[in-house]
């Protein structure tokens, strides 16, 4: 006792630093926290902008996500170059403060959020002042507030500090969901009381892992669970634990808000909220799973947690698949889809073998990427032609061209076929389930993608083989073009985006992922 | 709807009881160091000293006391107040709301304490502002559409 | 019988609180009203914080401020990181308050009821 | 559904309290939540920030950095009362 107290004692008495020595190597010290603070800044500035020049709120959003990408990027180099890099918050050491921990897991899913959310923001300059005029710079402050909290989710190494940027993305989510059509508010009231539901799971974990190890630091308490591993208060924290991130990340007996939030959620929204934040929660997912509790136990040892999410990640893939090929409404198709594809990355996480793992990781930013590409494309037709309707989608492609090309791409990449980047993703799962012996897992991955298959190129036959319908006198019904240039670079580079991530998929597997690694899952090839 | 009663008795009821609550707020938030109180706690008694003016007063006679249209800047200097506390020691080489890094030449326990003692100005300025402004957009929206225009139409355009 | 003992003895406020969540879940899961869900939902956080907060009492402790009579012996103070969080926790909790009633206020405007049944059966008819 | 619904709550009680037991006894002073950053907290607050309330200096020292994402929570919610309400207000209603 007395040992424990002088050692850690020790430990937080602090080095007196002096001003030229932190001077000098002070941009990699502080790399962490740069892009938590950008964004925080930002956020706040463009609060304050809302109030006295409001034609500003725009262009600082843009600048805002524009140095959260260069910082988020910077973060990623200085981790490849320097390994992973901690970062005391407010000076205390790990144990008694707050740490940051960039690795190379979080820098990657980090600089996939600032990727997407600048993209999306790009387009939502113009799609905003037509859909919601009176709201353009709340919306812009509520959408940088949600960065910011998915940002702090991302990097923080403290367990209850991660719920509070839980909540706070998570209610920055609720308001952009509410925002849209008629029926908005009450499928955001459902992801509410579902969604607080999740991350007060989450916070019940955390307690019983707080009760039984005193610790909070997610490295800290890692270590600390050594004697405690039959100890049924440990089970039932991971239980909730995953039961609550599986809420936020739509698995699949937990799925029921997804669709009807995605669907009526206006077409900005809907398209930042979609590859974000259930991909989020799936990095939390693998974060507690693997690197707080660690595999052995949680998944293949007592926890033994390891089959029951990868059952309900296949059923959510089945499901997901085959209720999206019902759908008639293209928004809630993509909803569909999410889910079943949400499960991909669940039966990565569930597996857990390295290659399995490797596909899930991989599965974030790709589907983050053509998922966003998606949302775009449907949130453009809703804006050219005012319809959501898969039955009005005919022949729309020859009069959209340039944004049915990234949609084909994109639709292509979910179905799987290479060089996309979807095939990738789905290529390691199968070898990590070939590895782990569950055949069961590669026929439902191969089956599914044939489900997959059926509803996009149902929609594709639809844009493409099909005339458009004829109004009375001969004319095409409504003269539907392109949407303007600053709707369609983001889409085209999303499109383009997702070849380039599947020719890249060597170099992200072999320079990134494979550090993003837990230590003792080693990459085997 | 409910409809309210004019009373002589609540009016000065609520005079005398606002300061004091207001007092009591500010001692909750100084006296947070050195007995159960804080931030948050000190800011909900502010934001219930406002919202006790707006329930007994009603909404237009309250408005001098407290303007609508400040509740939001309240919680933004709130906010900025504790990022500016945190961002203020890193130019010093401190990390992110490191306060014995902070440029006010003080021994570095007491820096700790002024340093505890801004942040929780701050946040006891973010939630009086996020209270009383929750209060007020709930309370504004359920009013009939025509009385809500006359009330607050010169304000709309300032707000957004 | 010692299984028993253990937990409703020596533990009884940890039973308090178990019960407390699985009412607010109950009201969450079985109640038709809106608002009552919502007040669910409060149950259920407030009984999260009550767990917290459970565990940070040590008997014949003193409240966490510290006293030159009471010393810096840790045993003499109540553990003050529970509190600290649940202070945070408790904030986060009104926040998702305060929006969830403005969402209902909408839905309430926009639709005129906020009964669960009669809500979804004008969704339908929309 | 609602007797699926009741059966889950039922068998995470009996969980709840089975976990139950796993857990330290009520008030133990030697509970492991009581020991290890706890211990650091109480004995160093008072020298490290000359302040005698342990929590106001956890809350506004040691973990300072959850308490700003509490504000930004607060904040948060207000902002979104902003613009859930503010906008709808002009919109007219079909009812």
């Amino acid at each position: 006792m007395e040992s424990v107290l002088l050692s850690l004692a020790a430990e937080v008495s602090r080095a007196p630093r002096d001003a030229a020595q932190a001077f000098g190597p002070t941009m990699d010290h502080q790399a962490p926290a740069l892009g938590l603070l950008v964004v925080m800044v930002g956020a706040f500035l463009v609060a304050a902008l809302g109030y006295w020049k409001r034609r500003l709120a725009y262009p600082a959003t843009l600048l805002t996500l524009l140095t959260f990408l260069g910082t988020a990027i910077y973060g990623l180099e200085r981790v490849l170059t320097l390994g992973p890099l901690h970062y005391r918050m407010a000076g205390w050491e790990p144990p008694v403060g707050i740490e940051l921990n960039l690795d190379a897991l979080s820098a990657f899913v980090i600089t996939m959020i600032a990727l997407v959310s600048l993209l999306v923001c790009v387009y939502a300059g113009t799609a905003v002042r037509r859909e919601n005029p009176e709201r353009e710079s709340t919306f812009y402050g509520m959408l940088l507030v949600m960065l910011l909290g998915l940002t702090g989710m991302v990097i923080t190494a403290d367990l209850f500090n991660l719920y509070v940027w839980f909540e706070v993305s998570s209610l920055a989510g609720y308001a952009l969901m509410a925002v849209g059509h008629k029926k908005a508010p009450v499928s955001a009231f459902r992801y509410l009381l579902l969604g607080t539901l999740g991350a007060s799971f989450y916070l019940l974990g955390v307690g019983y892992l707080y009760v039984l190890t005193g610790s909070l630091n997610m490295f800290d308490v890692a270590g600390r669970l050594g004697e405690l591993q039959s100890n049924p208060a440990l089970w039932i924290s991971v239980v909730f634990m995953v039961g609550g991130l599986g809420l936020k990340m739509a698995l699949f007996p937990m799925h029921l808000w997804l669709p009807d939030a995605y669907t009526y959620a206006s077409s900005t929204s809907t398209a930042i909220i979609a590859p974000l934040m259930t991909k989020v929660s799936a990095y939390v997912m693998i974060r507690v799973l693997y690197f707080v509790y660690g595999h052995e136990w949680s998944l293949h040892g007592a926890g033994g947690l390891g089959p029951a999410i990868t059952w309900m990640a296949l059923a959510g893939i089945v499901v997901g698949s085959v209720m999206a090929i019902a759908q008639k409404d293209a928004k809630r198709m993509l909803a569909y889809s999410s889910i079943a594809q949400v499960g991909y990355i669940g039966v990565g996480i569930g597996l857990a073998t390295p290659l399995a793992l490797v596909g899930a990781m991989l599965h974030i930013l790709n589907h983050a990427i053509m998922k966003s590409c998606l949302f775009l494309v449907t949130g453009s037709v809703q804006l050219q032609a005012d319809t959501v309707r898969l039955r009005d989608y005919t022949g729309l492609g020859r009069r959209m061209p340039w944004t049915f090309a990234a949609f084909t791409l994109a639709a292509l990449a979910m179905v799987g076929v290479p060089p996309t980047n979807g095939f990738f993703s789905k290529w390691y799962l199968v070898l990590g389930g070939i590895a782990a012996g569950q055949w069961v897992v590669v026929v439902l991955i191969l089956a599914s993608s044939l489900l997959t298959a059926v509803y996009f190129f149902r929609v594709l036959e639809r844009i493409y083989a099909r005339p458009a319908p004829e109004g009375e006198d001969g004319a095409p019904v409504t003269a539907v073009v392109d949407p303007p240039l600053s709707m369609r670079a983001p889409v085209l580079v999303l499109g383009v985006g997702v070849l380039a991530l599947g020719l890249a998929n060597a170099w992200l597997v072999s320079t990134i992922l494979r550090l993003a690694l837990p230590a003792d899952l080693p990459w085997p090839l | 709807m409910i409809t309210r009663h004019p009373s002589i008795i609540m009016d000065v009821v609520v005079r005398i009881m606002v300061p004091v609550i207001q007092i009591f707020a500010l001692y909750v938030i100084f006296h947070g160091h050195y007995s159960p109180g804080g931030g948050f706690q000190g800011g909900a008694l502010l934001a219930a000293s406002v919202l006790l003016q707006r329930v007994v007063l009603g909404q237009e006679r309250s408005q001098p006391s407290f303007r609508r249209g400040l509740a939001m800047p309240f919680a933004i200097t709130g906010i900025l107040l504790y990022l500016i506390t945190g961002l203020g020691d890193m130019p010093f080489g401190g990390n992110f709301l490191e306060y014995d890094m902070l440029p006010f030449g003080m021994a570095p326990d007491w820096l700790h304490n002024t340093g505890i003692l801004l942040v929780e100005i701050g946040i006891a300025f973010a939630v009086m502002g996020a209270l009383v402004s929750i209060f007020d957009e709930l309370v504004i929206s359920h009013r009939p559409q025509s009385q809500t225009d006359a009330a607050a139409g010169t304000e709309e355009e300032t707000l957004r | 019988m010692s299984e028993l003992q253990a937990l409703f003895v020596d533990r009884w406020p940890y039973v308090a609180t178990s019960v407390l969540i699985l009412i607010g879940l109950w009201g969450m899961v079985f109640k038709h009203n809106l608002v009552k869900k919502l007040i669910g939902m409060n149950i259920f956080q407030g009984a999260i914080i009550l767990f917290f907060i459970v565990h940070a009492y040590k008997t014949g402790a003193s409240v966490p401020v510290y006293s030159a009579e009471v010393g810096s012996e840790a045993e003499q103070y109540m553990n003050p990181i529970p509190h600290g969080l649940m202070l945070t926790a408790i904030v986060v909790s009104v926040a998702t308050t305060g929006v969830a009633l403005t969402l209902l206020t909408v839905i309430h405007r926009r639709f005129g009821t906020l009964e669960e049944d009669e809500l979804l059966r004008r969704l339908r008819s929309e | 559904m609602r007797g699926v619904a009741a059966a889950v709550l039922v068998i995470l009680g009996a969980t709840m309290l089975y976990a139950g037991l796993g857990l330290p006894a009520f008030g133990d002073p030697h509970a492991p939540a009581a020991e290890h950053v706890s211990d650091y907290f109480i004995e160093h607050a008072y020298t490290d920030a000359h302040t005698p309330n342990m929590v106001t200096v956890m809350i506004g020292d040691y973990r300072s950095f959850d308490t700003l994402g509490e504000g930004i929570v607060v904040f948060a919610a207000a902002f979104a009362c902003f613009l859930l309400l503010k906008g709808s207000r002009h919109r007219k209603d079909p009812s």
